[in-house]
């Protein structure tokens, strides 16, 4: 039973793992695109 | 028809240059034949083993030296000053792929006709009435190993860290090839080895014909610059 | 350079899709692990087959995904088919790893080893190396038109070699050993599955639509760049 | 949008016709820098242009996109009526490019690397065609030297090589790169004759130089470019009257 608790622990770890990177690559082009200027996306951000 | 022509011209230009200059060949043979000898000096002389195995050492053999080779293919092309020496002419662009697919096929088909004896010799390989064959299945898996490695070589050409990166691209679409080659070989001069050559075969033909459409319909994307 | 946007109405729609895909994740965790009986052959340890097999669905649909945009891509060269692909192998790796991990954690206590040459582990493991060679690609190649356009070509061969990596890795294990042990086909097995293959679905979906639009950001990113 | 973007009008004076050649916006980036950017050109039927500006002004890049070696990132070209990329074979066949460094195979003779080039545009290797070879390594003074490995050759016989492919091929768009660059004086006036026998014949020819004076003399109209971008444009009467400073080559 070990082993099953180890592959169900294992795959929602690799998913939040997955998922909470994605979040951080997320906001950090966010950020990065307003400090370049108005982006796509991003808010309308004061010029530099 | 012109395309044929300016397939000889690439194939008519790199046997040239081969044949002058003897890069590719020589480090292919003297890469295939220490691999040989480091295989028998490794496994030691269990000659029962040796002729079990032999199949799979030999392709292994052809594997790496037919990577070195397979790198080398735009090379010429390298040192004229890059792909544009041939994109200077008008013409069907896939007969840079076939002139460079048939002079990869020969350069590795001459390395394999020394390499397949020495190895029958090393490895007590009973070739005898089995040689045609043998032959044929080695000219199946060449030339599916040709098609990818010429087309792959194309793409790595201009890519960092292309030595790993040629290898890499290629090894998935290796496996049928070596599984195919090997496994029937072994079928053909390995008594013990069970497994139908027929089935190994066509599944050899069906990866060659298939892989040769994909890649020869699709190169004229690796030279877009 | 073609501005490739997200339109606003799909932003707001993302958080539906996400709690959507939890609540039928956890929904099919919970009934895989304690609702539905176990196996009379296998016992407890079929239970990982509820997210082994679902893994390895989403891991070929993964790759299917790159395949279609890759043909798109070179067809109609639109930028937005190239990043689809690019987020759909990368979740694809993390669906395949979590395959072969999940396969091995099934094979240890079913045959005691953690690797076997089963077929379709087998080619599961080949189309890592698929992966890992098409996301190699996309980190060497240094300009965005050419790393499209070469991942799209390795994302079209590629995909062409699974069917035969498949048949022949099943061929040359035939030899050797007899396939590998049937799954039961109980009703509450399938009801089971297909639940985690829905769920796993949906997950797939909703990562993919975030990092598509990580990837759009960060191609007008690499676009300003350049702009300098 | 992709790269088949409205073509913007050119500023260009043009010939009669269809033009030559038109580029509208057209521009190329390589990774993290733009090589061309944004430019506007047209050029009429027979017309000779002087392209003219420091490295890496973009003569090379626009060149190659011209010849349909590189294909552009952004804008629209048209070359002799053919729309790039998808025209590119038609446009290959009815130009040619002279590269700075030539393309050729320094592991073959002089005369082998000219019957791939014929083989390479599709020519069977017939006497005929032996005779055309050597009447155009005649030209270039290097028919003694035909049978000797291009290894062996100086970058001023190399450039020969490169022209003597070139005579191997009546096109109607000429695109030269550099043409006088490693050659000696005798090499200059051989380019300089043949410029005027393509002009004779009609060719539109587009020749990119640092040596502006040199390519300025019989140009009809003369392009100056920095870091990828058109600064100035112009006869080269008005660039000799030009005031001090504009679009400074």
């Amino acid at each position: 039973m070990s082993y099953v608790w180890a592959g169900y622990a294992l795959t929602w770890i690799a998913m939040a793992w997955f998922v909470w990177r994605l979040e951080r690559r997320a906001r950090d082009a966010a950020r990065r695109l307003q400090r370049t200027g108005p982006g796509v996306d991003a808010p309308a951000a004061s010029p530099r | 028809m012109e395309m044929w022509l300016r397939t000889w011209a690439i194939l008519w230009k790199d046997i040239l240059i081969e044949v002058r200059t003897k890069g590719t060949f020589n480090a292919m043979a003297f890469f295939a034949a220490l691999i040989l000898f480091i295989f028998s000096f490794a496994i030691g002389p269990d000659f029962e083993l040796l002729r079990r195995i032999a199949a799979g050492l030999l392709w292994v053999g052809i594997t790496f030296t037919g990577l070195l080779a397979l790198a080398r293919t735009y090379h010429s092309e390298e040192l004229a000053g890059g792909l544009e020496a041939l994109l200077l002419y008008p013409g069907e662009p896939r007969a840079i792929f076939l002139g460079k697919l048939i002079g990869n096929l020969m350069v590795l088909l001459v390395v394999e006709a020394i390499l397949y004896p020495v190895a029958a010799v090393l490895f007590h390989m009973q070739l005898a009435g089995h040689v045609l064959p043998v032959a044929g299945i080695a000219v199946l898996g060449t030339f599916g190993f040709s098609v990818i490695g010429t087309f792959y070589s194309a793409l790595t050409l201009h890519l960092r860290a292309r030595e790993v990166m040629l290898p890499l691209l290629v090894l998935p679409l290796l496996v049928p090839v070596i599984l195919g080659a090997v496994s029937a070989t072994a079928a053909l001069i390995d008594p013990s080895a069970r497994g139908g050559v027929g089935g190994w075969v066509r599944l050899l033909i069906a990866f060659d014909v298939l892989y040769f459409v994909v890649c020869t319909w699709t190169f004229p994307v690796l030279l877009e610059r | 350079m073609s501005e490739p946007s997200v339109s606003p109405r799909l932003r707001g729609w993302h958080r539906i899709l996400g709690l959507v895909a939890l609540v039928t994740t956890v929904s099919g965790s919970v009934v895989a692990l304690f609702l539905v009986p176990p196996d009379a052959l296998q016992g407890q340890v079929e239970r990982l087959l509820y997210v082994h097999v679902p893994a390895a669905w989403l891991a070929f649909l993964a790759f299917f995904v790159v395949f279609v945009m890759s043909v798109l891509y070179l067809i109609q060269r639109d930028p937005r088919w190239d990043m689809v692909a690019a987020s759909s192998a990368e979740i694809g790796v993390l669906f395949t790893a979590l395959t072969l991990a999940l396969g091995s954690l099934w094979g240890k206590p079913t045959w005691g080893v953690w690797w076997t040459w089963d077929p379709r582990i087998t080619t599961t493991a080949i189309l890592l190396v698929i992966y890992v060679g098409y996301l190699a690609v996309r980190s060497f190649a240094e300009d965005p038109e050419r790393r499209a356009r070469w991942s799209a070509v390795v994302g079209i061969v590629g995909f062409a070699d699974v069917p035969i990596v498949y048949l022949s890795v099943t061929w040359w294990r035939s030899l050797h050993q007899p396939p590998s042990s049937p799954m039961s086909m109980a009703p509450a097995f399938v009801w089971t599955l297909m639940l985690n293959v829905l769920a796993f679905t949906l997950v797939y979906w909703y990562l993919l639509l975030r990092r598509y639009r990580v990837a759009v950001a960060e191609r007008e990113l690499e676009d300003r760049a350049a702009e300098g | 949008m992709g790269q088949l973007g409205e073509a913007s009008v050119s500023t260009g004076s043009s010939g009669a016709g269809t033009p030559a050649l038109r580029l509208g916006g057209a521009g190329k980036r390589f990774a993290r820098n733009w090589g061309l950017r944004d430019v506007d050109l047209e050029v009429g039927p027979g017309e000779l242009v002087a392209l003219t500006g420091p490295n890496g002004a973009g003569k090379t890049t626009l060149l190659k996109i011209v010849s349909a070696l590189h294909r552009a990132t952004t804008g629209t070209v048209e070359v002799l009526g053919c729309r790039l990329p998808a025209e590119e074979n038609l446009v290959r066949e009815r130009s040619t490019l002279l590269p700075p460094h030539g393309y050729v195979y320094e592991q073959l003779t002089g005369l082998e690397n000219l019957r791939f080039a014929r083989l390479m545009a599709g020519v069977k290797p017939t006497s005929e065609t032996r005779e055309q070879i050597d009447r155009a390594l005649d030209r270039v003074g290097l028919l003694a030297a035909a049978d000797e490995r291009v290894g062996g050759y100086s970058s001023g016989m190399r450039k020969r090589l490169a022209i003597a492919r070139l005579l191997l091929r009546p096109v109607e768009l000429v695109l030269m790169d550099e043409p006088y660059a490693s050659l000696d004086v005798a090499g200059i006036e051989l380019v300089d004759e043949i410029v005027g026998e393509l002009r004779a014949g009609g060719s539109t020819i587009l020749l990119a130089s640092h040596r502006w004076e040199r390519a300025i003399r019989e140009a009809d109209r003369l392009v100056v470019m920095e870091r990828g971008r058109i600064t100035w444009m112009g006869s080269p009467g008005e660039w000799a009257g030009r005031p001090a400073g504009a679009g400074g080559a």
